[in-house]
């Protein structure tokens, strides 16, 4: 079956066109069989988890737990905790490791092209512990400053980094940020968030301590995510949020908790969501992910050229490792009625800060109009959306 | 039924006919051009609309009993919902303007054509305005 | 429509019988209409919410804040976080009211029928801060020692307690417990997964400061949940978790936050669980609870008493304002036992510690058998569940 | 295709022609009264199952170049996975028993009357003895 056909949302007309969903970096879309295999799991199977004997809780339980196996098995890793997402994950790591292996005077090295999520979770953490963050500077050329990265190292005790940016869609020099931060003791969190929907990933050669990422940018539901972790990482953390299923014995003087990774899931974890995300993981192996992500960057680069051709300044580099995003700004039209120009042709693209405040800091600006593509976009719609584009230009500039 | 200000009940009627959300679109881009502009120099917190995401200012003086309204913003389809209020409020009695029901918006068909959050940020604009013309009136 | 038509599970065959759900304290099933909500999301409206312009975001962001506006009408609440379930909510009031609140020496109350939800966040913020807890007894009649209770209220900062008791059903004396906790000036923070799904709460009328609940408790989906704040709570909060969407500035040097309820939603939410909920909540309207409840409960007394003929011990007592909720347990059967013979039945019922494991050791035991009832069981179901448990005991003791 | 030892492939054949599983646990129960007994005063952290949800406890003595199996449970059913043990071990030399494949518990049906985690636990249970014979053989 055509790949589109699969998407029950891309058969839906806006405002009166064809949907043309240009907004994958927020989210992607999910298909039929994940929708189906929710549906399925709610019809069936539907139970509390862990430690009761009749058959549904057996089933979801199971299905549950295969989620975890999976990703496990994609990302060759040994320690895979079910988070609600890159934000959870990545504040996980804060507390649980972070509030238990950094003190005062601690360096903590972050980037300015970081997410929020991969920031507020670490000024929190700052202003409450004493630790010094520093964070690399992005380069006119939208790569990191790797020079001031080597020299920031003195004294880190953790490195935070964006597998790839949302807002520039490049991707960072990941092997040697882990390599650098390794030979100086310090442990390595990647912010994977747009990093797993496109590339194939190996976490244990990798190298890194903690990868986290959100099921929903990669065509699973909301509501769930992973954080990968080193076993030596893994033995350093204490619990975060506290609750059922995390502990092993409770008395009113106090508790013991669980060795594996539900000591870090408190409470009933995301069953249907894992069953979707399962569902997600099962339709993505069906797809030569090297391959759709060659094609998709192609794309990008030629909507930035075109995009450039008509007048706009473009934020990114598009080479073969980056991510199909493309930021622009027109020097006179405003971003938010250019969004509400193309919505009302159908196209979905974002506007704003993109939760990367410090990077447009950087870049001079307070935000772009963002198209970023994925596994169903086709090259028609990015030429629509150019055709579009010149249009809006001609028009209202 | 309520009964709205001319300009502005010819406004809702023409807005109605529309269907097209790019040619509503177009013609709050036209309506921009009926707003009087409330200098940048002159935006401060007081006069900032909240919830809009980008800037968005208005000012309203009641002299000699009659309504003038000032805006000024980032984005041209913000401007053109100022240019909707100019066309509804400008030149008023504060009784009259005091007498525009918050849901004509609706009636419409602004609304739709906006997504929830910046029908939230047209409303905050609406009501502000709104309190600042009883302000004055009562002050 | 039948109720029971309304849940497809309902039509499932376990082990060649009917399924008898009556695990309902662990999680619930849901009605057709909760299941097409979310595919109807997913096939239509899926966007990630908040900031952005395009037709499917809006409807995203509108699909997941109705869910908050639900829960604000239906509960008369002010201030409604969502959060991914109870445990999470406790956990976010233990962070970000009780690490802003709470110093060393201040006590927090708890009781001996607490989930190890609301135990567990309390026992790591005391050995974080040097917070004294003190656990109020169970007496013999499964009811809190007020006495004590009373007595432990000198020197309180927050008093913690179970609606109703997910072991016993026992609905404790709220109303009391918040006018005596507020007369010394304590905040109450009321955990009421078992609550909500049976009785109608009016949050600002009943005057508690926080309450925490699931979805998956009451219809709704897995992997989101509420917390409902009074506003003089909510303004001494600061925040939980960092990300996405709970800012309102972030720059190099520190961030603001937003002022609002999504200061404690950081990162992309649980958007198509909002959508789930909502219309859960929407068919839970169409009953009216308390005559439900006063059914359900009747059929549990019924049971109970059933059992007790049969020779178990039944730890409950079930008054009209208990849950539908018995714990039993058999002289000589083992429970594990008990619950694999009624799964080769049809019956899910749950056996363990059920989280509560001071509670048990209150009680002297280590777990128990426990039968839980929801709208769609009937009293039919409840006379198979004794016959069957009759069959059992005859066979098998 | 693996050969098991006879009572073992007695038991897999027996077992495999129910379907009802509630015929299954009242066999399984049955065979509960095939296990030595390990007394409760002689459990300890050492004989512990690790991953039941009750207590289950194993004890392996090999003597004479025979497997002795001692166990006990709270829970009849697990008495019952403890006596399909025994009838499989019970008498024979470990080189035998070791030869036993772990998914024999698969091709019975036995993980298909259990839930996930019993199915677990009875894994813990196999590979617990295994490891205790052949700790004892070797040693
Ligand atoms: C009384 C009580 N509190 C808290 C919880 C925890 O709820 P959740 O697991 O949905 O976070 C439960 C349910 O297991 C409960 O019954
Ligand atoms: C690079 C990056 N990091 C983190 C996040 C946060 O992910 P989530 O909102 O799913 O927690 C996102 C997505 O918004 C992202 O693009």
């Amino acid at each position: 079956m055509n790949i589109r056909d699969q998407f029950p949302i891309l058969q839906r007309k806006v405002n009166g066109y064809p949907l043309v969903y240009l907004d994958n970096a927020a989210t992607t879309q999910k298909p039929q069989v994940v929708l189906d295999a929710m549906s399925t799991y709610y019809a069936h199977s539907n139970a509390n988890v862990h430690r009761a004997v009749h058959t549904l809780a057996g089933e979801a339980t199971e299905g549950y737990e295969s989620c975890r196996t999976k990703l496990k098995e994609r990302y060759n890793a040994e320690r895979v905790v079910i988070t609600s997402g890159t934000t959870e994950g990545i504040n996980l790591v804060a507390h649980s490791w972070g509030r238990a292996n950094l003190k005062k005077g601690d360096a903590v090295v972050l980037t300015e092209m970081e997410h929020h999520s991969d920031i507020v979770p670490w000024q929190m953490l700052a202003e409450e512990r004493g630790v010094e963050l520093r964070y690399v500077p992005v380069l006119p050329d939208f790569t990191l400053d790797m020079d001031i990265f080597a020299a920031s190292l003195e004294g880190a005790k953790l490195v935070c980094v964006v597998h790839t940016s949302n807002v520039l869609g490049v991707r960072n020099p990941l092997e040697s940020i882990v390599e650098q931060s390794h030979a100086v003791g310090a442990r390595v969190l990647i912010d994977a968030a747009q990093g797993v929907p496109h590339a194939s990933i190996d976490f244990t050669t990798f190298g890194a301590d903690f990868m986290a990422f959100s099921a929903h940018k990669m065509c699973g539901p909301t509501g769930i995510g992973a954080l990968l972790i080193a076993p030596s990482a893994f033995d350093e953390m204490v619990p975060f949020m506290g609750g059922g299923d995390m502990i092993e014995t409770v008395t009113v003087d106090g508790s013991t908790y669980q060795t594996n990774e539900h000591k870090f899931e408190a409470g009933t974890p995301r069953i249907a969501e894992a069953v979707g995300w399962s569902a997600a993981l099962d339709w993505m192996d069906s797809f030569d992910l090297d391959a759709e992500h060659a094609r998709l960057v192609d794309i990008a680069a030629w909507v930035a050229q075109q995009l450039r051709d008509l007048g706009m300044t473009v934020y990114g580099r598009h080479g073969p490792d980056d991510a199909a995003v493309v930021s622009f700004l027109h020097p006179t039209i405003n971003s938010e009625d250019m969004a509400h120009l193309l919505d009302a042709r159908g196209f979905a693209v974002r506007t704003g800060h993109h939760c990367a405040q410090p990077l447009l800091q950087r870049l001079g600006i307070s935000g772009t109009v963002r198209a970023s593509f994925y596994l169903y976009n086709t090259r028609e719609e990015a030429e629509a959306f150019v055709a579009e584009m010149k249009e809006i230009v001609e028009k209202f500039a | 039924m309520t009964f709205y200000p001319a300009t502005l009940q010819e406004l809702i009627d023409e807005f109605q006919e529309m269907d097209d959300k790019r040619e509503r679109l177009e013609y709050l881009f036209e309506l921009a051009d009926e707003v009087n502009e409330f200098p940048t120099s002159q935006w401060s917190d007081l006069s900032r609309v909240r919830g809009c995401q980008s800037e968005a200012h208005v000012h309203v003086d009641v002299a000699e009993g009659l309504i003038h309204f000032q805006a000024g913003a980032d984005a041209k389809l913000v401007q053109g919902l100022m240019g909707v209020l100019t066309l509804a409020l400008e030149g008023l009695a504060p009784a009259q303007a005091l007498a525009i029901p918050p849901d004509f918006a609706q009636e419409m068909g602004l609304t739709n054509t906006l997504t929830p959050s910046r029908s939230n940020g047209f409303r905050n604009m609406f009501d502000k305005v709104m309190s600042e013309i009883r302000g004055q009136t009562e002050g």
